[in-house]
């Protein structure tokens, strides 16, 4: 059976686990303690993983195209993200600047997931891709405050800054990409069954609690979604996604890397743009943007838009 | 046994610091903050655990002075800017009043 | 400042949501639940964290109008039939009484 | 002194060190969330490795009378367990119906300790254990219920239905089963590393919880466990023991299935029963079942039932 | 609705069992400990989680009859021995007064 | 790159990725649950590890007398470290006493740092050495209670006395090393791939924590540290592991021994003292004894210690 487990991998089944549990109401609880402690492991051995890459004979080339591609892509992204909401759905002006900031961001579990379907089929990608991830964080941010204050001035408090430039997954992320960088292969070879072996298992552990998390945080907050944001949550993945293969076409990424590229376009932030649209932009409302990541537009990628996304890429 | 003040504020745990800030600006001497599961307001149901962690709401006890108290409700404007779900005040009696 | 009341609810985890359930239907405009490490009662000491989370309690605590604390006290059979190990009320100002 | 190792495994002597450690009121304290988290884990590598087995070739063989024979022990046991109890125990009806669900019903970590010992001496059972597991642990819910109450009028409130037909347990268990069978032995070859290689090491760590758990349990509620009930704590699980050899013997399980269904039948629940029975059945005495079983029973059959039952089987 | 007092400890976790202890010997029949994120006093700001725990406080409730309230205070001594950081009374009402 | 990854291995990069994260108050946070885990974990992985080595071949040769050192070192370094801060610093008696008995004690990562560095290395050293870290544990606890006391009357309190022999970490170390010891390395065999494999890579995550916990402190309760004290918080480290280094030739130990109890005894503890001080003295000051311990002396030992003292024991 191992054609379906590439058509439907098991961290994608475990998703769908948890979603099934959310949705029915089943009592399956993961603790948060644990699910922040995976997603910080998660990123962990993601950077990791990425900078030892890096540390390879020709591991950086191409490295630089490709970052300044990721951060365009993040600062440009919320700008038809910002129209759209404002022209087709109710959403305020705030609210729309804080969303259309989640689509220029990223989703560290979304870039996991899809690099796990390109390892299970043999695939390979630039080994740089998690610096992409990492330089796509926070540019958005930036973005979605210019959107909502139509001005540049006192754009960034100090703990506004802090958020954009410390922000925990961004420290993370390059921090260990750096370390892998550092240490390389041989340095990184004992750590490799924490970060490497352990990490499909883990993936499917943590994709059981976003299931979870998806099915709660629709059932806590769905309600007051309005069906054109909903919409907006399952079309703008899709626009994102295709800028992303431009884009990466463009820099001359491989077609692994177009995917990743793709994929990360496509996926919306929930852990560093969250965090900052509440310090930046209190009036926004939270119960929008972050049902919207987390329950619509992390379900719709998951599911449904990495195999679309993978074969718009043509691998 | 002295007449205190005990001021409690639920408010959102990335804004607690504002509120707890001026609890001390404002002459408090010190403050509690004490975790929230779960709640209900205007803006619906609210759980924490969110990996962002903006849906996470914390629980400031202060109890202080009269004086401190009434400064801290004429700090209306400022102490909204925090956006407290919600701001009450009671009547307590304190061993040591001194400490407070 | 206006005057309000404070009802204050442990009760077990597993039937917490019968509480707010209730105070949400009789009026109430919000509630706040926090977690109980442990506590002691006729029941002799309670302590959470079994992995069935049945010993698990937590507190409910609601700021509500004079008007809701009295029809909640008058469920009193609904109330207790969620058994909370205890219910109590007292006096409190707020701001933004509109809230509540 | 590997044959101590094998009439005294690793798990079973951490179990030990945290009982000890319990009882002698040390300071030492698994944090609630790891407790949590290792439980998922087991339940998750468990059901996998259990639906994977399924997908080999004839793993199916003898699945259904199994299943069956799982369901009417869950079904049965709680009878002359009511009966003792009503008989021999001061416990009033709501609680004695209670104690007696909990005994239909199967522990997880009970089943994880005897399938080690089995692997450990290299004994061999049939791969779909883990969905009888999971078939066993609810039924004994509505024995409880009906013994409680005399009549099956109203018999279930909605939540508790959920309870019974969604319980987290079961989800996980049979999610994951489903899961391992659908993508079989080449889909769970990633994630092995994640449940098979880490579930002795993690399984010592989270018996050792149990151990303090259960020296907690019996210090903070303990003195309200009447003499005749702590007796029947310990005697019930033989009973259920012989039931459940005889019951494997006649659908035809090997040796290691015989053992395995017995241990089983001798254990107690301490996650799906508890909570359905304070839902259920709110008059009846928590501090007496789940002190019971996690206290009284589930340490005597890691200590000295599992040995037993073995030897019982004739592995 | 009968009138008791709603005691308030805020203690280190290491000495709580000094309060709860006292309180139980001066005759309350229950009592409930929460958890506490983070605080500041005279010692400056005090945040749990570190590995040994002796950060960590917890806040102690207790609701109970005047006389045993009377009680606690009179036992000043040995209560502040448990070094609380904060002791506050206040009244309440109570739904079956026999339980406290 | 892997001279530089023996130089600055993986677990002291990423300690001081979480210093730097948190000193410029990163919103990075390991929940306190997984932080307690993974010390848990580490105990548990060391102190088995140490017992396994003990039931090789010879793996006794030299265990007493490497005991009785350790037991030494810690009753008697208080003695100095409290001269030292009365004579030099403006600490009144009861917190010198407590500081003192934490420079007596361990730091059980600290340790593992160490190892890890000599594993690294290719250096070997006397298997029994955990056995010897939890020796060190609590007998420091002693001394600082009577230097603060200036007499053994009524030393130890019930409580206390527990505290010191039944401390978790003591009794975790301890229970893991003497199953280590029973099951051997056969038995240990299907352990390893959580308590070795996982090793390095746990103690990765775990130096993160422990650099933002850290950070963290100092920044809580730095202020209040005088100058003298912060200097000691230096100094004293390099008179430990002169002492230790000492104390390892007399008794015979290994280069890679003589460096281990070296480190031990320049490490300072941050879970059972702490606990048994603010038990036994509560005059004392925790914000000077856990922010000099935590995020002073460990650092120190962290990024510049190990390094110096390996070289001081010719490794
Ligand atoms: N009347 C109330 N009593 C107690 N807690 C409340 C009340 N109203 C709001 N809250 C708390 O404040 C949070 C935010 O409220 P809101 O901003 O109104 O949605 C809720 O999730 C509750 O935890
Ligand atoms: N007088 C009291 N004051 C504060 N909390 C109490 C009191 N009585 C009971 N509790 C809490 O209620 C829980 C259950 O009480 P009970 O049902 O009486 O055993 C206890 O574990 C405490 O957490
Ligand atoms: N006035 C106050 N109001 C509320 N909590 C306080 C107050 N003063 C002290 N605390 C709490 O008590 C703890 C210890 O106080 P202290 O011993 O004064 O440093 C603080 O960390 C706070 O949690
Ligand atoms: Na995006
Ligand atoms: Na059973
Ligand atoms: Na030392």
């Amino acid at each position: 059976m191992s054609d379906l487990s590439t058509l439907l991998p098991p961290p994608v089944m475990f998703f769908a686990l948890g979603l099934f549990a959310g949705a029915l109401r089943s009592d399956l609880a993961v603790p948060d303690a644990l699910a922040k402690g995976l997603s910080l492991y998660l990123m962990l051995a993601i950077g990791l993983k990425g900078g030892v890459a890096l540390a390879a004979p020709a591991g950086a080339v191409g490295l630089w195209p490709a970052l300044a591609a990721g951060v365009l892509l993040s600062l440009l992204l919320p700008l038809p993200a910002f129209l759209a909401l404002r022209a087709l759905t109710p959403l305020d002006r705030a609210t729309a600047a804080a969303v259309a900031g989640h689509y220029g961001s990223v989703s560290v579990v979304t870039f996991a997931a899809g690099s796990g379907v390109l390892a299970a089929r043999g695939i390979s990608y630039e080994g740089f891709m998690p610096a992409v991830l990492a330089a796509m964080e926070t540019p958005a941010i930036v973005t979605a405050l210019l959107l909502a204050r139509g001005s540049g001035r006192g754009l960034f408090s100090r703990q506004l800054l802090r958020e954009v430039l410390l922000n925990g997954s961004v420290v993370l992320l390059l921090g260990s990409f750096l370390i892998g960088w550092v240490i390389g292969p041989g340095g990184a070879a004992p750590l490799s069954p924490f970060t490497e072996a352990l990490f499909p298992g883990a993936l499917c552990l943590f994709l059981l609690e976003m299931g979870l998390m998806a099915a709660r945080q629709l059932r806590a907050a769905g309600r007051g979604l309005p069906p054109a944001v909903v919409a907006f949550g399952l079309v703008m993945p899709l626009f994102g996604a295709v800028a992303g293969l431009i884009a990466g076409g463009l820099v001359g990424l491989s077609p692994g890397g177009m995917a990743l590229l793709s994929i990360l376009a496509a996926s919306a932030s929930y852990i560093a743009v969250p965090a900052a649209m509440r310090l930046a932009l209190p009036e926004a409302d939270p119960g929008i943007y972050v049902t919207l990541s987390v329950a619509v537009t992390f379900p719709f990628n998951i599911l449904l838009g990495i195999p679309l996304y993978l074969w718009l890429a043509g691998v | 046994m002295e007449r205190r003040k005990r001021i409690e504020v639920v408010v959102e745990a990335v804004r607690a610091e504002q509120v707890t800030a001026l609890l001390e600006r404002l002459g408090a001497k010190g403050w509690t903050m004490l975790p929230v599961i779960a709640g209900r307001g205007r803006t619906g149901l609210r759980r924490g655990g969110d990996l962002s962690g903006v849906l996470d709401n914390v629980l400031v006890l202060c109890i202080t002075s009269q004086a401190v108290a009434d400064a801290v409700l004429a700090a209306r404007e400022e102490l909204l800017g925090a956006r407290p779900a919600i701001v009450s005040v009671s009547d307590c009696e304190v061993l040591r009043g001194e400490h407070f």
